[in-house]
Formats: C-alpha cells, structure tokens, sequence
C-alpha cells in the first residue's frame, strides 16, 4: 500500500511539469537521476562485474579476463586529470569493436536487404501501381539526399517529389504514433484510478 | 510451411560464409569509392556540396545564444556507442565547440552514455585548445546525467526550464523521448535545431524543431561543418554509392522483368 | 479579429486539460466500440497458431516501464496464447528495468492459462550485451544463461534439456520498445535463420514494414491497437480494449485541435494578418 | 601519443568486421569475446560517470549552491541504492526491486506519458497550412489519426485500407530511401574511424 502512495504522489509530481517548473517536479527529478544511477551501477556489478570479471578470475583462474579488466582500469583512470591519456587506449578499443560491428551490420540490414526488398518483381494488376509509387517514392527521396548535386533541372525536380514523399511519410508516422503515446497516459490512469484511487472496475 | 528446422554443421569450421559474398564486395566497393574520393580531394581546395539550412542555422544559434549572453544546450543523443549516430553526434561537436570556443559563449552537453561522455569531454577540451583558448574550457560542461531514458530527460526537461539555454542542438540517436525534449525546448522559446539517423523520430523533430537534419543529412554534419576536402570526399563517396544502389535496383528489376533474376538474388541473399 | 490571434496562441495548458479529460472520461464510462483486426496482427497470431503443441517458444520481452502500456498487455496476450497451444515459453529481457515486468506478465498469463514453471515456461530474467546475447544464444544458450532467473541450472530443468540454441527453438518473439528488434533480426532471424514474430510499439512500427514484406519477419503486432486486436483474437478483454475507447476520444480531440488551428489560420490570413514569419523547416 | 590508440582502433575495426565473414567457430568465439570485453569496459565507464554525477552534486551542496537541497535528494538516493542493489541484489523481492517497482519505474512511465500531452500541442502548433509540404504533412496525419481508432472504420470502411496504404506505399518508399542513405552514411563514418581519417573521438587530456 505505502509503494502505490509513494507511486502516485510521483507520479502528479511528475504531471505537475505540465503546469510549470516547480519544487515538487524538482524533487521528483532528482530522485530519479540518483535512484537511476545507483540501480544501473548495481545491475551492472551484477550481471557484468562479477559473472564476467570476477568469478572468471577468482574461481576460473582465466587469465585472459585481465585483458577487458585493465581496459576498464584505464577508462577508470580518467578521473585523474593526466589520466586522460591513458583512456584514451581503452576508448580506441570500445570505439574500434563498435565501428567494426557497424560496417558488414549496416552493410547487411540497412543497405542490402532494403537493397533487396526494392529490388523485387512487381506484383500484376492494380498492386503494380503501388509498388510503381513505392520505385518513384525511392528514387525521389534519394535525388533529395544527394549532397553534390544541386537541386536544379531534373534532378531538383526529383528532390521536390522526393519532399512530398517525405512529407507524407512523415505526417503518416505522425498520425500512427499518437495513439502509442495516448496508450502511455492510459496505463498511467489507470494505475491512478484502479491500484490508487479504487474507482475502476477490474 | 515453417521450416522444421535449419541444419548447420555442429562446430562451423568454414573460413568463409559464401552467402555473404554481396556484403563483402558492397565494403569493398564502398572503401574503394571513398579512397578514390579522398585521393581526389587532396589537390583540390573547394569540392561542391548542397547547402544544407540546418547547419547554416548552427551559426545563428551560436550568435543568438552569444549576443544574448545565454548557454547553448547540447543533447549527443539518448544511444552508446553501437549506434553510429552517437559517432556523428561527437564529430559535429567537436566542430561545433571550436566555433562555440570562439564565440566565447557557453555550451553544456548532458550525457546519456558514460563512455559517450569521456569521449565528448575529450573531443571539447581538444577543440577549446584548437582555437587556442584552452584556459576558457570549462571543466564538467560535458557532463554524465543518466544512462535511463527518462531519468535523463527529465534531468534535461528541468535545466531546459531553469537555465533557459539560447539555442538547444540534438544530434544523434533518438528515440521515443525526442518530441517531450523538443517541445520542452519550444516551451522556452530556444532556436532548435535537431539531426538523427532514427527514422522513426524525423516527424517529431520536423515538427518541433525550428530546423532538423534527416537521417543521412546528420552524417554530412561534421564534414560540412569543418569544411576540410578530406571529409567532403567522404560525402561524394556516398553519393556514388547511392547512384549505384539507386542503378541496381533499376537494373534488377529491369531484368527480373525480362525473367533474369540473378541480379536480384544475388542483392537479397545475406 | 483578437480573437482569432487568441485562438492561434491557446495556452498549452488549455490542450493539456483536454487530453486529460479525454483519457479520464471514457476509463470511468467505457464505451466499448468495436475492435478490426489487421493482416499483420492476424499472420502473427497464425505464425504461432501453427506450431505444434510442446514447441519451444523464446519470448524475449525488451522493455522498460515507460513504455509497458502498449507492450505488457500484448505480452499477456501472447504468452496465454502460446500456453493454451501447450507451447513451451522460454522468456527472457535484455533490458535490467524489465526483469519485474517480464515475470509479471508470465505470471500473470499462467495463472490465467494453469501454466506450470520449468514444465510451461522457464523465466531466464535479464543478460546485459543486446547482440553479445543474441550470437551467444545462436552458439551456446548455457554460455548466456548459465541458470535461470531463479538460479536452477538449465540442466535441471525438464523442459530445457536439449535446448542450447535457436536450432531447438521453433520460434522467436521479440516484444521491444527500442533498437533490440533490429538486432534481433540482424542476428536472430539474419544470421541464425530463426523465424521471427515481432510486437513493438505503434511508433516503430512503421518501420518494420519492409522487414514483414521481405519476410525476415513472420508478424508484426503495432502497439496497443496491435494488443486489442490480439486479445480479440485470443477472445479476451484486456488492458488494451478497454484503452482503445480513452484513444477514440482524445483522437478526436487532436483532429478537433488541428482543425480549429488551421481555421483560425485561414481567418487570420484573410483578415491581411501574415499568421507569423516561416522560419526553419518544412511546417514553418 | 594518438599512434598507439589509432592503431588499436584500427586492428579491433578490422578485426571483428572481419570475422563476420568467418562463421568459423573459433572466430565467432574469438568475436563474442570481444564483444564481451566491452561490456566490462562500459561498466567501469559507468563508475567514471556516476563519479562525475556525484562530484557535480556534491560540489554544488559544498557551496550551497542555488537549489542544493535538490542535489542531496540525488546524493543520498545515488548512494543507498547503490549500496543495497550491491549487498542485497537488484531482482524482484530484494529491497533494490521493491525500490524500483515504486520509484523509478512510476517516475520513467509517467515522465513517458507526458507524450501524450506534448504530441497534442505540438500537433496543434505544427499542423499548420502554410505551405504545400505542411499541408500534406497535416492532411496526411489526419487521415492516419481518424483512420486507427474504433471511429474511423465507422466514418467509411475505406480508412483502415488508406492508412494501410500510407504506410506500405509512401511511407515505405521514403523509410526505405532514408535508411539506406543512414546505412550509407553510418558505414562512410565507421570506416572514417577505423582508416584514422576521423580522429576526434580521441579528443585531448
């Protein structure tokens, strides 16, 4: 009982922002970037500095966790000011894996398989209409992202379609994301109104 | 029909999986389309590339916020390190603190990801130091506030009211948070301009944002920014990836249509 | 024409109030309008509907509280689903904060379903590292999940013997609110070939279209309509039905909003008035 | 000094964008421990961070600076969560899970649904007619918002098939281009990295 009250008051010191910045949010603001933190850091000794780190190294004896474990050290060691320099090799590491991940990924799920989907027989009858927009609408939309080419003649054309397109995307996403944030404040409500106050069926 | 199941050798002992051969010629082709471009870009001093109204914005943003005697608020984007907007949101500031260094006006820069934020501290002092100003540095500008969502917005959402910044600059990966940020941000009556590679969050900023960078356009920031010809050929190097994306598709469609579909299998299997 | 000038410039706080009565309101008088359920939702619930019954089923449930609104109803929805076609569940998160709500939803769904764990389900909890989870279950489950969430050892538990890998799973459901689909077909779908259902939220939902119409994924389930379209099809009057009347209205209040805007535009337009200087981008 | 650290971002790049052609299953072991290794390496930066965090709140109760009793809220919250998700764990049952049942996750879905407010009032303010592109954008977002609920149906059984359509024509063609100038544009900017021709993300001490 005492955890819904705590919840609820929470939660109007959170709507409370929609009036104006005051005490109340101030408060609940700042809880939260503590309360935050300190959860993040205890999962992360959790689920990452014991299972990866220590229990490798104290019981399984393997060596090669002193690898990631001085790397770590040496991020750690920024907080030192001339530290920074010896970061700087463990922020190389994390900086090189990611890229690394990033080139064959994007490769893969941003370029090829949209690539690949583009690229399929249209189907007969009145769905070739649509994937004939779908060919315009992408072609469009790329001669509106190229960088060095002017948006004159031709190609400025295809930019202006490329625009529309855009635009009617955009308002589609748009549209179809109010009803996500509407559920949002729905739940919220909800708990207000049926595990706080007790005036909701169910 | 579902598959029952996928059979693959117990202990996969290939030292090339064949099916990726179009995603290795795709990297290779794409390193070589840029290296041809920087080697291009040496001699050259000028390289020709749109405008684009939201960077030009960046320098009114930076003089508004100066001449008022305000702070500029940078937002690197609510992601770590595996999204490669995070990696532009560091380059575009890096370039963006040089200029912010000369006008001698204030930047603050909240951090969601705590490597991203050892990498910006670094990246800022660098470029206070490029311009040669490093003494006006100031230290815990760049700054860690959470690594949770919500708790990190409304860390922000709180200093956007109380500190009132001039002009409040998002770069990099965004998600459901963007527009609760963005309209805070118009609430106070700030210049907004935002840039994110996160499709889904282009409508929110188109809307609130008085300028937003789409998707690739966030990419070309940090290139556009420093001006240098190294960087631009980058950008003319994904033009001509993009001419030929845009010309294999045409073409396997073409000859999917007069019934030869190799060009089309060979983009699909991955 | 002050008015019209008043009316371009409502106090935010004014829209505020009425979304506000526009979610209240219909909560304490339900209005139960009727539910159509779309194609995507409906080859989600078919993709699952098909397994045979003991199949192994991973539900991987990446979300936080912010956004369980639209996803623990749909979670609920799914897991009785699986367990009223005797599907065996193994659930897990990659995020920390959904640790709580993962287990609620199973727990919610078996007390409503009779499903038995280690027999039913297995509740694996959270594993931090997105991809570094996803490839490691691919290679080797018990090298990410050592135990379950409640510390039994995988060996130990009935159902689990002989599940090390997306090979012995019939099926992957990944209910998400963030990038963790995109990884999931990446690796899950993309590199292990494993069949895909994905339930995220409305707002991502778009953007995974192209993935169901190059089939990387089987069924797409968009947000709490997705929900409500589901407990329609499981027959069950959830969370999400009764939000779905809250939407309607304040749906109508936004259109409503937009309407008297441009109205106002128009009016103050041709009362020579330039409605405020374009600046910025494109609805400037 | 930048030598070491640029090649170490270099042979790591190669390395693991290597081994995604090398299904081997010494090489994709060899790649998920990499990938392991900087999960070690986050959490130390998380440490670094929440130092910092508590340095700058500390900082400003020392000089009792404007609003320092704020800042004690996040020192001693910081502080007592973190001792007791350490000592006592953080799943469901242990004191950490009952504090975050109550605490965070109330505040994170309620700092959420604020969107619900602020998408009303940017609708309004942005949805205006004032050129050709803002009026599709609105058209087209009215269209979406009528069409999704229980009402559209009920206004004309073609709305559910239009919005379906806005979504698999339009805005697939325009997701579909973005997204790969973003997959264009990420790669351009790893390999910027990985080849040294970025080097910011060094920064200086």
């Amino acid at each position: 009982m005492i955890g819904t009250w705590i919840a609820a008051i929470l939660t109007l010191c959170v709507f409370s922002f929609l009036y104006k910045d005051n005490p109340f949010y101030r408060f609940a603001e700042h809880l939260f970037v503590g309360a935050s933190a300190g959860y993040l850091l205890a999962v992360q000794w959790e689920s990452v500095l014991i299972p990866n780190v220590w229990t490798p190294l104290t019981k399984g004896h393997d060596l090669v966790v002193l690898i990631p474990l001085a790397l770590g050290l040496m991020m750690l060691a920024r907080i030192w000011e001339k530290g920074a320099g010896i970061a700087r090799w463990s922020i190389a590491f994390y900086v090189g894996i990611y890229s690394g991940v990033a080139i064959p990924g994007y490769m893969q799920a941003q370029i090829f398989a949209q690539l690949a989907d583009a690229a399929k027989p249209w189907p007969a009858g009145w769905a070739a209409v649509s994937s004939a927009l779908v060919f315009i609408g992408f072609l469009t939309v790329l001669a509106y992202f190229f960088f060095s080419l002017p948006h004159r003649g031709v190609h400025g054309a295809g930019a202006r379609v490329g625009i529309y397109f855009l635009m009617v995307a955009f308002g589609a996403s748009f549209g179809y994301t109010v009803m996500a944030r509407v559920s949002l404040l729905i739940s919220r409500v909800q708990f207000l109104l049926r595990d706080w106050l007790h005036v909701l069926p169910g | 029909m579902l598959r029952s199941g996928f059979v693959t050798p117990a202990l996969d002992t290939r030292w090339f999986d064949p099916a990726r051969w179009n995603i290795l010629i795709g990297v290779i082709l794409f390193t070589s389309f840029l290296v041809i471009n920087l080697l291009r870009a040496r001699g050259r001093k000028e390289l020709y590339v749109r405008p684009i109204a939201g960077l030009k914005a960046l320098d009114e943003a930076i003089g508004r916020a100066t001449e008022m005697g305000r702070s500029v608020l940078y937002v690197p984007g609510l992601s770590d390190m595996s999204e490669v907007g995070t990696f532009a949101a560091i380059t575009i500031l890096y370039r963006l603190a040089q200029r912010v260094a000369e006008m001698g006006c204030d930047i603050d820069v909240p951090c969601y990801d705590p490597v991203v934020m050892t990498v910006l501290d670094g990246a800022v002092r660098e470029a206070y130091s490029k311009v040669g100003k490093p003494d006006a540095f100031r230290p815990g500008c760049v700054h860690y506030v959470s690594a949770q969502q919500m708790a990190y917005v409304a860390a922000v959402n709180g200093f956007m009211l109380r500190e009132r910044p001039a002009a409040n600059i998002y770069m990099g990966s965004f998600y459901a948070e963007s527009l609760l940020l963005a309209e805070t941000g118009a609430m106070t009556g700030a210049i907004q301009i935002a840039g994110t590679d996160k499709v889904t969050q282009l409508p929110f900023f188109v809307c609130a944002c008085d300028y937003t960078l789409l998707g690739e356009e966030l990419y070309a920031a940090s290139a556009y920014l420093g001006r240098e010809p190294v960087q631009l050929a980058t950008i003319i190097a994904q033009d001509w990836a993009k001419a030929l994306a845009a010309a294999a598709v045409v073409a396997a469609l073409a000859l999917a249509a007069l019934g030869h579909t190799a060009l089309m299998q060979w983009l699909g299997v991955a | 024409m002050t008015w019209v000038r008043r009316l371009l410039a409502i106090d935010r706080r004014i829209i505020f109030l009425l979304v506000a009565a526009g979610v209240i309101l219909p909560l304490l008088h339900p209005l139960n309008l009727p539910v159509t359920v779309t194609p995507r939702v409906k080859a989600a619930y078919e993709a699952i509907d098909a397994l045979p019954a003991g199949s192994k089923v991973l539900i991987s449930m990446d979300f936080e509280p912010d956004i369980m609104a639209e996803l623990m109803p749909m979670s609920v929805a799914v897991i009785r689903h699986c367990f009223r076609k005797h599907l065996q569940v193994i659930a897990m998160t990659l995020y920390p904060a959904g640790t709580g709500l993962g287990e609620r939803a199973i727990l919610q769904a078996a007390k409503a379903e009779g499903a038995v764990k280690n027999k039913d389900y297995t509740w694996l909890g959270y594993k931090s590292g997105f991809q570094v989870v996803m490839i490691g279950i691919g290679e080797n489950l018990r090298g990410i999940y050592p135990v379950d969430f409640y510390g039994t050892p995988l060996d130990n538990i009935p159902m689990m013997r002989g599940v090390n890998s997306y090979r012995q799973m019939a099926m992957v459901v990944n209910l998400s609110g963030s990038s963790a689909t995109d990884y999931w077909i990446q690796f899950a779908q993309g590199r292990y070939h494993a069949p895909l259902v994905v339930g995220c939220t409305a707002v991502m939902a778009t953007d995974y279209y192209p993935y169901l119409s190059s089939r990387q994924i089987l069924g797409l389930i968009g947000g709490m309509k997705g929900a409500a379209e589901y407990e329609a099809l499981i027959g069950t009057i959830g969370d999400a039905r009764r939000g779905m009347d809250a939407q309607s209205l304040v749906h109508l209040i936004v259109v409503a909003l937009v309407i008297v805007g441009n109205g106002a535009l128009f009016l103050s337009k041709r009362a020579g008035d330039s409605g405020g200087a374009a600046t910025g981008s494109m609805t400037r | 000094m930048r030598r070491g650290p640029l090649l170490v971002t270099f042979l790591s790049g190669v390395a693991v964008a290597a081994l995604y052609f090398i299904p081997h299953h010494k090489a994709q072991a060899l790649n998920s421990k990499l990938l392991e290794w900087t999960l070690v390496v986050y959490a130390f930066a998380l440490i670094l961070g929440s130092l910092s965090l508590w340095g700058s709140h500390m900082k400003k109760v020392q000089n009792r600076a404007e609003g320092w009793g704020f800042s004690l809220v996040t020192l001693s919250s910081l502080v007592v969560i973190t001792v007791l998700g350490i000592w006592k764990g953080v799943g469901e049952g242990t004191p950490v899970g009952i504090i975050y049942d109550n605490i965070n996750s109330p505040l994170a879905s309620t700092m959420f649904s604020l969107l619900a407010f602020v998408i009303a009032s940017a609708a309004f303010r942005a949805f205006r007619a004032r050129s050709v592109e803002a009026t599709l954008l609105l058209i087209t977002a009215i269209v979406m918002m009528v069409g999704r609920v229980s009402i559209g149906p009920l206004i004309s059984p073609h709305l559910p098939g239009i919005t379906e359509w806005l979504l698999d024509v339009p805005n697939l063609a325009a997701k579909r281009a973005i997204a790969l100038g973003v997959g264009l544009g990420a790669v351009s900017t790893a390999l910027k990295i990985i080849l040294g021709i970025e080097q910011s993300y060094l920064g200086r001490s």
